[in-house]
């Protein structure tokens, strides 16, 4: 008998999970989205700072009268199959238009099922260069790997004259593939790598790398690596007394990292996405308004999940919920103002940003523009 | 000497690191008849019993089953060769039911074939069948037991676990049953209950039976021989009335029964004394 | 060279940090024969705490002492009442290791409910300050905690071979029914493992809050380097503190000749491979036939009992 | 209606595992902690045939199950003499050392990107692409390995497992050869961990490590536990319950969604612990392979000793 009843229980619970409900509000146009992310496990606090971002997104088109957006998450735990169930339940339960996800390896699990569904998905954080040119229903917000690298290597042998370097990167797919570009751009533009090291995901104690860094002792050293663990790499690589030259990449930036490597910040360089709430006003009204939720300031990710959130918004308030006219709306923007900067993207769906250098200087970033 | 022997055991030595369980001995034992292995602890009856049935290997010395060595056959061959035992701290399957520790005694069972099984799952089923009768026969012949075979066999007396472990070794149908301390911690018509049994097997269906027991009722009573280790030796071997008068044996024991912890004398069983007065 | 001491050094100091907490387990694993999975989320549940009270109270004097009291305090009775309420209450052993799997995944959600899964970190500058040995630099922070290990490994060793308490206690872990036979409170024993355990896993957690940064996640890892070191250390303590330097300096010093890409895999490997050969070891020493030798008994070899 | 299927087919995969975790874990009594990376030594097996050398994904799974039998098997094997607690210890070292390599070997296993573009299988012209046709297949083979697994739960070998996990020594003296015996049982559970594997790499048609972390064998270990050990009904009731208990904490209204990941993970610790502390057989208890009452047609045969023969008229003499 008490079987019976839990079985009836379980099966009215989920054909409610299935049908779910949809409810729009204050006569504005409703859209739905749905985001895809680590929200708990080893890097659950990525996921989570994601979920601040899009929120703050969805209030502020729902402020400006642009559109209510109703968001719903899933988290995929970095395990594709999740990822796939989470997107298959966001399509069925909630009719979403556009995913938005990260990682590349969910990316390329969730490519094909988007293609299958006609739904847009948009990479926010996912840089492995295997993702472009997936299929015309994946927008790569994210700059991917390739372009980044090949920017910094040039920077530092033309520019800076530094002819050998070192790599440290995490070895997930964003830091082997970022290392892999830049190597490959550094040893064509005529450096020399003297030594490649990488760090499992969430290693804070790097020393042993670091020390055979320096055991190599190149000029320059490239830490390619993730929030915070770049931080920790400078400050341990100084401690550890390695005096090359220190470049990275845009993570640098995150505030995080700032405060773990703490006073070797200093003289750090790199090529970044310009988000900087000191010159760009959209920047600091987000920098400021995810402070207050989130209790920290915004990671790079946080930013283009924002960005990416107000544009699906945009989109879907000028074309509506059609998601392959939402991907044209996207790809075609000029110049849109993101708190990252200008948008653009490029045929296929690859979002083009502007790099520009950067040096610390006083625990702060100073911008010049190539 | 001129009793048939089905084991022989040649000069076997065993020690373990500084002690020595099994000192250079040399045992026959008798076909088709019940024989009683006694002495103090320590003796090294444990240790024989385990160097026969395979399950350590002696120092030296060896091991022979009607004439053939087996001392490197390893322990769960020499069944099949015709040698099965009982465990001293009765080792019965314990989630299992009666019904189905007996079963587990059967050899060459289909089901146990993953190829049989997948292949031909109506022969397995007819011998599997046939094998649920018999067991169901054995557990009614052994007694006690039978009631309720579908009994996790963890849940039944200290004594009914005894017997149901004598009934697992039937169905080997074996030549040699070895049984380690049947009778301790048996209540008294349980001892005579399993001393007949044993009796029957030997005498009835011509199995040799090797007992090691402290309970001399079950020996003294029942066995047709008896064998007496002391110190990893050969003390003395022969018929219970020459043993019982044996004063080697006697000296021993008493010695023994001196230094005895007292939780052995629990079993409510006569010890030696009261059957060396008898 | 250089590269070698200086691997050598780091590696030491890791083994270290490793080594309190791996010393802790052992302490609670010899002891109760319980597979504590717990022990690494409840020492860094432990950790918060202390955080708390830093941050309520300021990362002056009195407000560290406070902290590291809270912790300690979380930590312990954290884990007696696991002891207590849980473990004493399954009696054998694979109900024990699923019960504390449980535990486990239960502490680490319930942080990161609470306190976010964000990583925490409390930075005293004193302790990083920099001291330079040779070609060897090193934080404050990392010397204190290699001094702290050693301290705390020489001191267990006392206390076990040189105390009263910690001659009953070392019998319990020899065996517990002839300790308990010869008058030893076995179960006050056990709960003063678990007390003395859970602190040491605690102070390992507050190192990971001054040093690199605590988050929800980071027990299990914690928990399987001293899981892993405890099984080696086969029912010695100072085998363990010994096991624990080792692994750091086996970790580090891989990367002298080798890439540090594959140092968590060697690691591994060797691990298993270890402890199979060592198992293979035992079977073939049971096995030989020995004319004479001292018996081989270890609690690792007896443990299932 | 594609939520339902693809989280039916994920349900699916994981009762094979389950399954033949609890075949060790359950019935043979032993513990084992790497199922997660197993199952990713399958998918890996079967993904990289099915890429590189063009194979049909199901002989893909079959190569991957072969694979699982091997590595399952000599693990096993090399470790079998080791005490409960080295011997969990070492289970779940030997799932770190597999994920390593699976992260590690990047000519082979291209690293933490894993492998994407996984065809889904082509049998006799007929292509399992889309998603129903998939369905389809996985079902069909899920079936086929579930119906093995259980019939062999019950037959006489099971019985024997059975004994091997109560007493190795004993079954010794009933003359069974329990290295065989753990021999086969290591085989067909690793195998079928292995398929499983295979069938996970079509579903998701990209794998990557993080897919085959120790947090999924402690899952694996939930399941088995609650659906009850020995039990390996129990085990697939309990994927299948579970799974949607999941799923029905994000219905619950007005907890943040970022806290449901840490409360998914929070339930099936609680679920873990109180199926331990409550009700110890789990969901479905064990029950007897062979109960007499099953067989209310057999009776006992006449002399329950006849068997043994009879003593012939040669009378020895002492």
């Amino acid at each position: 008998m008490n079987r019976r009843l839990w079985m009836t229980a379980l099966l009215t619970s989920f054909s409610m999970l299935v049908a779910g409900t949809a409810v729009g509000q204050q006569g504005l146009k409703t859209g739905k989205v749905g985001v895809i992310v680590q929200l708990s496990g080893v890097s659950g606090d990525f996921g989570v700072g994601v979920q601040h971002a899009v929120e703050i997104a969805k209030q502020e088109l729902a402020d400006n009268k642009i559109i209510d957006l109703q968001v719903f998450y899933e988290d995929h735990q970095q395990q594709a199959q999740l990822a796939l169930v989470g997107f298959e339940k966001l399509v069925d339960r909630n009719d979403v238009s556009v995913v938005i996800a990260n990682a590349s390896p969910v990316i390329l699990a969730l490519a094909p099922v988007a293609e299958e569904r006609k739904r847009l998905v948009y990479n926010f954080a996912g840089v492995s260069p295997k993702l472009r040119s997936l299929n015309r229903w994946v927008i790569n917000g994210a700059a991917l790997s390739d372009r980044d690298g090949s920017e910094l290597a040039q920077y530092m042998v033309k520019k800076l004259g530094l002819k050998t370097a070192a790599v440290l990167h995490v070895d997930d797919q964003f830091g082997t593939s970022v290392a892999e570009y830049f190597q490959n751009a550094y040893k064509a533009a005529g450096g020399k790598i003297v030594d490649v090291e990488s760090n499992p995901v969430g290693a804070l104690d790097l020393r042993t790398q670091l020390l055979k860094i320096k055991a190599a002792n190149p000029e320059a050293l490239v830490i390619l690596n993730n929030i915070p663990e770049e931080g920790y790499s400078v400050a341990q690589a100084r401690e550890i007394g390695i005096t090359a030259k220190i470049f990275s990449n845009t993570f640098m930036m995150d505030p995080q990292n700032v405060k773990a490597a703490g006073a070797a910040i200093n003289g750090v360089r790199g090529m970044s996405l310009q988000f900087d709430p000191e010159r760009s006003p959209i920047a600091k009204e987000f920098a400021t308004k995810f402070a207050k939720k989130a209790g920290r300031p915004p990671a790079i990710t946080d930013v283009l999940a924002y960005d990416g959130a107000r544009l699906i918004g945009e989109a879907m308030q000028k074309v509506g919920n059609d998601p392959r006219a939402v991907r044209d709306y996207i790809v075609k923007v000029k110049d849109w103002p993101g708190a990252i900067g200008k948008i653009n993207f490029d045929a296929e769906g690859n979002i083009l940003l502007d790099m520009s250098q950067y040096e610390f200087v006083n625990g702060k970033p100073v911008f010049t523009n190539p | 000497m001129s009793v048939e022997a089905i084991i022989e055991v040649r000069h076997v030595c065993r020690n373990y690191g500084d002690l020595v369980a099994l000192d250079d001995v040399s045992i026959d034992i008798p076909a088709g008849k019940f024989t009683a292995l006694i002495g103090p602890n320590g003796a090294g009856k444990s240790t024989l019993l385990n160097v026969i049935s395979g399950f350590e290997r002696p120092v030296s010395g060896q091991v022979l089953l009607s004439g053939k060595d087996i001392t490197d056959v390893p322990g769960h061959r020499r069944v099949a060769l015709g040698i099965t035992r009982s465990f001293q701290d009765v080792e019965i399957f314990p989630t299992l039911t009666v019904l189905e520790n007996v079963l587990l005694g059967f050899q060459d069972q289909l089901g146990e074939r993953l190829c049989r099984l997948l292949l031909t799952p109506r022969a397995v089923k007819r011998q599997r069948d046939q094998f649920i009768a018999q067991a169901l026969a054995i557990l009614k012949t052994v007694g006690i037991i039978d009631e309720r075979p579908d009994e996790k066999a963890g849940n039944l007396s200290y004594g009914q676990q005894k017997l149901l472990a004598l009934a697992r070794m039937l169905p080997t149908n074996a030549q040699v049953f070895m049984l380690d301390e049947p009778g301790s911690g048996l209540p008294r018509p349980m001892v005579a209950h399993m001393g007949a049994l044993l009796q029957r097997i030997a005498k009835e269906h011509g199995k040799s039976v090797l007992l090691v027991d402290h309970n001399m009722e079950l020996v003294l009573e029942y066995a047709e021989r008896v064998i007496v280790m002391h110190h990893g030796a050969l003390l003395a071997q022969g018929p219970p009335d020459y043993v019982r008068r044996h004063p080697e044996v006697i000296r021993v024991y008493l010695a023994r029964i001196d230094q005895d912890p007292p939780e052995r004398a629990d079993s409510g069983t006569p010890t030696v004394r009261t059957a060396g007065h008898a | 060279m250089n590269l070698f001491l200086e691997l050598l050094v780091a590696g030491g100091v890791a083994g270290a940090k490793v080594g309190v907490a791996a010393l802790g387990f052992a302490l609670i694993f010899y002891t109760t024969r319980e597979m504590h999975f717990a022990f690494g989320a409840v020492s860094v549940a432990a950790a918060y705490p202390c955080y708390w009270v830093v941050k309520a109270l300021g990362d002056g004097p009195l407000g560290t002492a406070l902290g590291v009291v809270a912790a300690l305090i979380a930590a312990v009775l954290i884990s007696i009442a696991l002891h207590k309420y849980v473990y004493l209450r399954l009696r054998s052993v694979l109900p024990v290791v699923m019960a504390s799997l449980g535990v486990s995944l239960i502490v680490e959600n319930v942080i990161q409910i609470v306190a976010g899964p964000d990583i925490q970190v409390l930075s005293y500058p004193a302790l990083l300050h920099i001291v330079e040995i040779g070609p060897v630099r090193l934080r404050v922070l990392e010397i204190g905690v290699f001094i702290g290990f050693v301290i705390v490994a020489v001191a267990i060793d006392v206390f076990l071979n040189r105390t009263r308490l910690g001659q009953g206690l070392g019998a319990t872990m020899d065996d517990p029914e002839m300790a308990e036979l010869v008058g030893v409170r076995t179960s006050r024993m056990r709960m003063g493992a678990y007390a003395a355990g859970a602190a040491l896993g605690a102070i390992s957690g507050i190192v990971m809050l001054v040093d690199t940064g605590l988050k929800p996640a980071i027990g299990f890892t914690l928990l399987l380097y001293a899981l892993i070191i405890t099984i080696m250390g086969r029912g010695s303590l100072r085998s363990v503190a010994i096991w624990s330097l080792l692994f750091g300096v086996i970790r580090s010093l891989w990367s002298w000749q080798f890439s540090p890409d594959l140092q968590e895999l060697a690691v591994f490997a060797l691990m298993v491979s270890y402890l199979i050969a060592r198992d293979s070891w035992d079977r073939y020493q049971f096995n030989r036939i020995r004319p004479i030798s001292r018996p081989a008994s270890t609690v690792g070899a007896d443990a299932r009992a | 209606m594609r939520f339902l299927m693809t989280t039916f087919m994920l349900m699916e995969v994981y009762a094979i595992v389950a399954m033949s975790l609890n075949l060790l874990l359950g019935v043979a009594g032993r513990f084992s902690a790497y199922e997660a990376a197993l199952m990713g030594v399958g998918a890996y097996t079967a993904a990289l045939l099915a890429t590189k050398l063009g194979l049909s994904l199901f002989w893909g799974c079959v190569a991957g199950a072969a694979m699982g039998a091997l590595i399952g098997t000599s693990f096993q094997i090399a470790a079998r003499h080791m005490d409960f607690f080295t011997f969990n210890i070492t289970s779940f070292a030997f799932q770190m050392a597999l994920y390593e390599t699976l992260l590690k070997w990047r000519g082979v296993t291209a690293g933490s990107f894993g492998i994407f573009n996984i065809p889904r299988p082509e049998i006799a012209g007929f292509s399992f692409t889309t998603l129903e046709a998939y369905l389809a297949f996985t079902t069909a083979c899920a079936a086929v390995i579930m119906g093995l697994l259980l019939y062999i739960e019950r037959s006489t070998f099971a019985l024997a497992l059975r004994g091997l996990r109560d007493g190795e020594k004993a079954l010794q003296s009933l003359g069974k050869n329990t290295f065989a015996l753990k021999l086969k049982v290591f085989a067909i559970s690793g195998a079928a961990t292995g398929f499983a594997g295979g069938l996970l790499a079509g579903l998701t048609r990209t794998i990557h490590p993080s897919m085959f972390f120790v947090y999924l064998s402690v899952i694996l270990m939930v399941f088995v536990v609650a659906g009850g050990r020995g039990n390996l009904r129990g085990s697939v009731v309990a994927v299948f319950l579970l799974i949607l208990l999941e799923q029905a904490i994000t219905l619950i209204p007005g907890i943040p969604t970022s806290q449901i990941g840490a409360l998914q993970r929070l339930f099936y610790g609680i679920v873990l612990v109180a199926v331990i502390m409550f009700r110890p057989n789990g969901l479905l208890p064990e029950s007897p392979i062979f109960a007499r009452a099953r067989f209310p047609g057999i009776k006992p045969v006449e002399d329950g000793f006849a068997f043994l023969g009879r003593t012939r008229s040669r009378e020895s003499t002492l």
